[in-house]
């Protein structure tokens, strides 16, 4: 890493700054509050973008331009949809669990962001670097469907009740494959924090590195992460042609604004998630071989920022997650489950075994 | 030779596939004498699932690992026609931008039916008789006549058009006025940008203030 | 229903609750409401409530001339709008005994055959969307709107026209419109693939479809299904074939029919009967005949006293029109037999058992249009 | 066709002035900002009831795509949406469920009244004796669309006449709370 500007020298910087006129405990606070929030912005920003992204590849996979007339190429529109979901009415319904109702996309809310804690966003910016991170994302990611479930319990309505139970049904089941597939990548690696994970993949990133196990496990990662956040063609929670609009159909106003920010901030976390482990965060392609043209390469990869690549990476699953959602009709909940208790996890445990094997005998590159 | 054709293509189409047990039972009922031109599809059917019997007796295991790959290559064909849509997005767009393409490449037809107007040649005259053929012909009274005596020069009474009120709220478009009219006096124009904030406005009155009757060119005008 | 065994006192028992789908509801395509209950996903009964979009259309045409009440046919199935004045329109005239021109006759068949291809492309993109999937919505409406601009540009309308007319059509086709409808088809041909490409090859589409929603043959035939709906149960039941109508009987072109008797079967029909309507067109382009377009008929039709029935082939099935003259130049009665009516009690027998994302799966290939079945 | 210069109606909407005939800054540019992110996101019900739900259908297809505007959210449920498309006919068995769904959406919300039965009856304006005449009848209208049914065009014109209505009604408009009589269904 050449003459880049890095983020570590950044936060030192911050943290030198707040020391000279904060206390040491202050300090640690004011340090927290602001990883936070930049951490939200980030994300949030992130979000804006994918919204905005989504409707465009739906519009162009659909032969349609997608929003172009707010600002130039439509680039305002998400923020008018904001504005307007802001100022609208929003309430709670006559016969509806009022605290629950409330609570439940909050808490929703919550979750998801509680799983950006160990992410590792750049070198050395990460805002709780422990040594059990992905351990901990995969313990957090399983709270979501509480949200979920508050939500179309306590709405009163059939319609809520059968999306947050299909739900409920959906993230139990996909959860498992999920996990295993994680597994595969923290058995490569050999650690669970965050950092180690993407630090092993300096040489190479283990869809490359870690052979056939390595892409089946990317795939059904990419497969159950998709049912896990409710995205087509897994989106049975809320599946519109036949729950309406499933467990927020008694939401208005922001707080459906919530659960759809909610929709999107999952995606960026898995597709985070999956860039972790399998495509190395932040890290730059690089090719694990010792010739010199090699070097060269993985020398002129590193040129390219970090954030880049992070970002690069995270774009290119939600991408393959848009895709999949405007070309795919929507599974039956049997379907669902036949797919992963029949298909995804024998798959994944048999894959789980041939990564086990490959690491034993030290196949991966 | 038909039967066959549907059946490559559904070969073609990937159409191997599974068959629950519900349809293996009633693949007793056997196509009845239906003609000689009357496509058997059903023929295809039974193929297919003498094939997927066969298939059963095999090992299972190749069959689990055949239904993975060919699910894969059925999805891939459809995400690589939605990628390639969304790749060549300029070429294969055919979205017309309405507001935009207002006064160049809009694609209202000549003869779409937007609004009845009544035609005025540049004298303010028109050749409505008010002979309330046209509201007669209306299914749904969207056309009034209202007209007035008049005296003419010579002392003679006439009937002359006073107004021709437009219902356009309700107008269906279905062309029987015009149809009926027996002096080509009203039209159907092309028009269609006609929202309003208040029902009221849509009732028009067709003819404008001051305008009369044209007179019928006489045999010598014709000529000329 | 009566099959289920009663569960016995030890095994586990879940409440039925009924959910209302309906009337306004994405997946009924109009103001269909059905009373469905639900024992978890799996749907134990179905019970449609009509009514919500009956707007009288039998009790006006009693209070109408016969010219102005065919224009109340293109609202009732507006998918076949065409095909519907069509039926009208032929049951006056075999009851005026009046021999049409062969050019409106040439026309009248582009036309329902066009609408036919209009109507299945829609439903085919409907029924993608009602199981999930939204871009071949796009894609099939991409190809309904080439043919309904060759609908504007000839009749002026783009959905509930008023064009086939007793004696003939309402105004002459344009003289580019055999080269017009060349080019479409050639179009529509080309984009073909692209629906198997995406929907029909497609595994989890065939899964949905394939084995569900099974209607056998006697079911479909004392249902009194028709359309796509029987012959995909192998009732043999073409109104083309059977009944032939303004030259139907010198085309050649086949009754699709399948034995699958699932959803699968019913997809295939329809697909299959676009490629026949594409046939049709074709033969009828090849020599399109000159001449006039209309006959001349009376200002005021009065039919003489008597009972009429006319049947076509609508987009969904059977239409029937039957009409009771006293002689007047309005008819004493007037009543049609419309086809999603009659297809909308296969929705029960085909549902029931099933899990509640194939009721929806179920409807959209069954492809009943509201006010049809409402009038 | 013949292109009119002043393509949308005029909306004769409230000046923002007080009694006195002066005008807040403040006040204006929040109704400015609002009255911007309700008019480019109207998001309507799916909701069609006969003929004229094909033409919206059309309108959201890819020749016509309304999503330009930002207007192809369509969602289901009557919470989430901001504007009813009444695309169709009504009858007076519907009417109630259409004025159930316009209570059950939250404020601002917005009613187009789409072709000639939602407009007036329509077709079956003349004898029918089962047809709501004019939706208005039922619910608030704030654009009509004319036409048997309105060409997709129409109702992208009908949706801009609709933002130019709402660009000039103010955001917030605070009311002294009035004794009104009202019906609790």
């Amino acid at each position: 890493m050449i003459s880049m500007i890095e983020f570590t020298d950044i936060t030192a910087w911050i943290h030198s700054l707040l020391l000279s006129v904060l206390t040491p405990t202050w300090t640690y606070i004011v340090e927290l509050a602001l990883s936070g929030v930049t951490a939200l912005v980030v994300l949030l920003v992130c979000v804006i973008i994918m919204v905005y992204m989504e409707r465009k590849v739906a519009g162009f996979m659909q032969l349609r331009w997608g929003p172009n007339r707010v600002g130039p190429y439509g680039i305002f529109q998400v923020i008018a949809d904001v504005i307007k979901l802001l100022l609208k009415e929003s309430f709670s319904p006559n016969r509806a669990d009022k605290v629950m109702f409330n609570i439940a996309p909050a808490l929703a809310l919550c979750v998801s962001l509680m799983a950006l804690a160990p992410i590792s966003w750049a070198p050395g910016l990460t805002m709780w670097d422990t040594n059990i991170g992905i351990l901990f994302i995969t313990a957090i990611s399983s709270m979501g469907v509480i949200g979920i479930l508050m939500a179309g319990w306590s709405s009163n309505n059939k319609y809520s009740l059968i999306g947050a139970m299909r739900s409920g049904a959906q993230i139990v089941s996909y959860e498992l494959s999920a996990g295993l597939s994680i597994i595969t990548a923290v058995a490569l690696a050999g650690t669970l924090s965050t950092n180690g994970i993407i630090q092993s993949q300096a040489d190479g990133w283990w869809i490359l590195k870690g052979q056939i196990p390595a892409i089946i496990a990317f795939l059904i990662y990419v497969i159950a992460s998709t049912a896990e956040c409710n995205r087509a063609p897994f989106d049975l929670a809320e599946a519109e042609s036949e729950l309406t609009a499933g467990y927020h159909t008694e939401y208005a106003g922001m707080q459906f604004g919530i659960f759809y920010l909610n929709e999107y901030i999952n995606m960026a976390i898995v597709s985070i998630i999956a860039s972790t482990l399998f495509l190395g965060g932040w890290m730059p392609f690089h090719l694990p071989f010792d010739y010199p043209v090699v070097q060269t390469f993985n020398h002129i990869m590193d040129f390219i920022p970090t954030w880049m690549w992070f970002f690069g990476k995270m774009f290119l699953i939600i991408f393959f997650m848009m895709w999949f959602r405007w070309t795919f009709p929507r599974l039956r909940i049997d379907q669902l489950l036949k797919l992963e208790w029949k298909y995804l996890l024998p798959i994944s445990i048999v894959n789980l075994l041939f990564a086990a094997v490959i690491i034993v005998l030290h196949w991966h590159l | 030779m038909f039967c066959i054709g549907i059946y490559s293509s559904l070969k073609k189409t990937g159409e191997l596939n599974l068959y629950s047990s519900l349809q293996e039972e009633k693949l007793n009922i056997k196509p009845g004498s239906n003609g000689t031109n009357s496509v058997k599809l059903g023929k295809c059917h039974l193929i297919l699932a003498q094939k997927k019997i066969k298939n059963k007796q095999m090992k299972s295991l190749f069959n689990y690992i055949k239904e993975v790959i060919y699910a894969f290559v059925s999805l891939a064909k459809g995400l690589l026609l939605t990628l390639r849509y969304f790749i060549t997005i300029k070429k294969v767009n055919i979205t017309e931008e309405y507001p935009n393409n207002r006064t160049t490449t809009i694609s209202v037809k000549e003869r779409f039916y937007g609004e009845v107007v009544l035609p005025h040649n540049e004298n303010n005259e028109h050749k409505c008789t008010a002979c309330t053929l046209c509201q007669m012909a209306c299914p749904n009274n969207s056309i009034q006549i209202i007209s007035k005596q008049i005296e003419t020069e010579d002392g003679k009474k006439k009937r002359v058009l006073d107004k021709w009120v437009y219902h356009l709220d309700s107008c269906t478009f279905c062309y029987q006025c015009i149809d009926a009219c027996p002096q080509d006096a009203i039209e159907m124009k092309n028009s269609f940008e006609l929202s309003v904030y208040d029902r009221t406005k849509l009732i028009y009155q067709l003819n404008r203030p001051g305008s009369k009757l044209k007179e019928k060119p006489t045999v010598k005008e014709q000529q000329s | 229903m009566e099959n289920q065994p009663t569960p016995s006192p030890t095994e586990l028992r879940t409440e039925e609750f009924v959910v209302n789908i309906g009337p306004q509801h994405p997946a009924t395509h109009g103001v269909l409401r059905i009373e469905a209950t639900l024992d978890g996903e799996t749907v134990k009964n179905i019970l449609p409530h009509l009514g919500y979009i009956h707007r009288g259309i039998e009790k006006m045409t009693e209070s109408m001339p016969y010219k102005q009440s065919i224009y109340l046919t293109s609202r009732m199935d507006y998918l076949s709008a065409h095909i519907n004045n069509h039926a009208c329109s032929l049951a006056i005239e075999n009851a005026l005994g009046i021999e049409i021109p062969a050019r409106a006759k040439a026309i009248r068949i582009i036309m329902d055959e066009l609408q036919r291809l209009t109507s299945h492309e829609l439903w085919w993109g409907s029924c993608a969307m009602d199981i999930g999937a939204v871009t071949p919505f796009f894609l099939g409406f991409r190809d309904r709107e080439r043919i309904l601009e060759i609908f504007e540009a000839n009749t002026g309308n783009r959905l509930t026209m008023h064009y086939i007319v007793p004696g003939g059509v309402m105004r002459d086709v344009l003289p580019t419109f055999v080269s017009d409808v060349k080019e479409l088809l050639k179009k529509i041909k080309g984009y073909r693939h692209e629906y198997d490409q995406l929907i029909t090859g497609n595994f989890i589409f065939q899964h949905r479809t394939q084995g569900i929603g099974y209607l056998s043959k006697e079911q479909a035939i004392s249902l009194a299904c028709s359309g796509p709906v029987a012959r995909a149960s192998g009732v043999s039941c073409d109104v083309r074939k059977h009944y032939p109508y303004d030259g139907y009987e010198k085309l050649d072109f086949k009754e699709v029919i399948d034995y699958g008797c699932d959803n699968w079967a019913r997809y295939l029909v329809h697909m299959e009967e676009m490629t026949q309507s594409i046939h049709i067109i074709e033969q009828l382009l090849d020599n399109f005949p000159t001449g006039d377009f209309r006959t001349k008929i009376k200002g005021i039709i009065k039919l003489p006293e008597g009972e009429y029935y006319q049947r076509v082939e609508t987009a969904r099935g059977e239409l029937g029109v039957y009409i009771v003259a006293d002689g007047s130049n309005k008819p004493y009665r007037m009543k049609f037999r419309t086809p999603s009516f009659s297809n909308l009690g296969a929705v029960k027998p085909t549902t029931v058992g099933l899990k509640i994302a194939d009721l929806m799966a179920n409807m959209s290939t069954i492809d009943l249009v509201v006010p049809d079945i409402d009038r | 066709m013949d292109v009119k210069k002043d393509f949308i109606p005029e909306f004769e909407g409230e000046a923002y002035k007080d009694d006195m005939g002066r005008t807040s800054f403040i006040v204006t540019s929040v109704d400015a900002v609002a009255n911007w992110g309700r008019s480019n996101s109207l998001w309507p019900l799916s909701f069609g009831t006969s003929c004229c739900a094909i033409e919206l259908m059309s309108t959201v297809s890819a020749k016509y795509d309304w999503s330009r505007f930002g207007f192809e959210v369509m969602r289901a449920s009557p919470r989430q949406c901001d504007l009813i498309i009444v695309a169709g006919t009504i009858t007076h068995k519907m009417a109630p469920v259409l004025k159930r769904l316009y209570d059950q959406m939250p404020e601002p919300r917005y009613v187009i009244a789409m072709g000639a039965c939602a407009v007036s009856g329509g077709p079956f304006y003349y004898n029918s004796y089962a047809v709501v005449r004019g939706v208005d009848n039922v619910i608030p209208v704030d654009v009509y669309i004319p036409g048997c049914p309105p060409r997709p065009e129409a109702l992208i014109h009908g949706m801009m006449t609709l933002q130019e209505k709402i660009k000039k009604s103010k955001a917030y408009v605070i009311e002294k709370p009035k004794k009104k009589k009202e019906n609790n269904d």
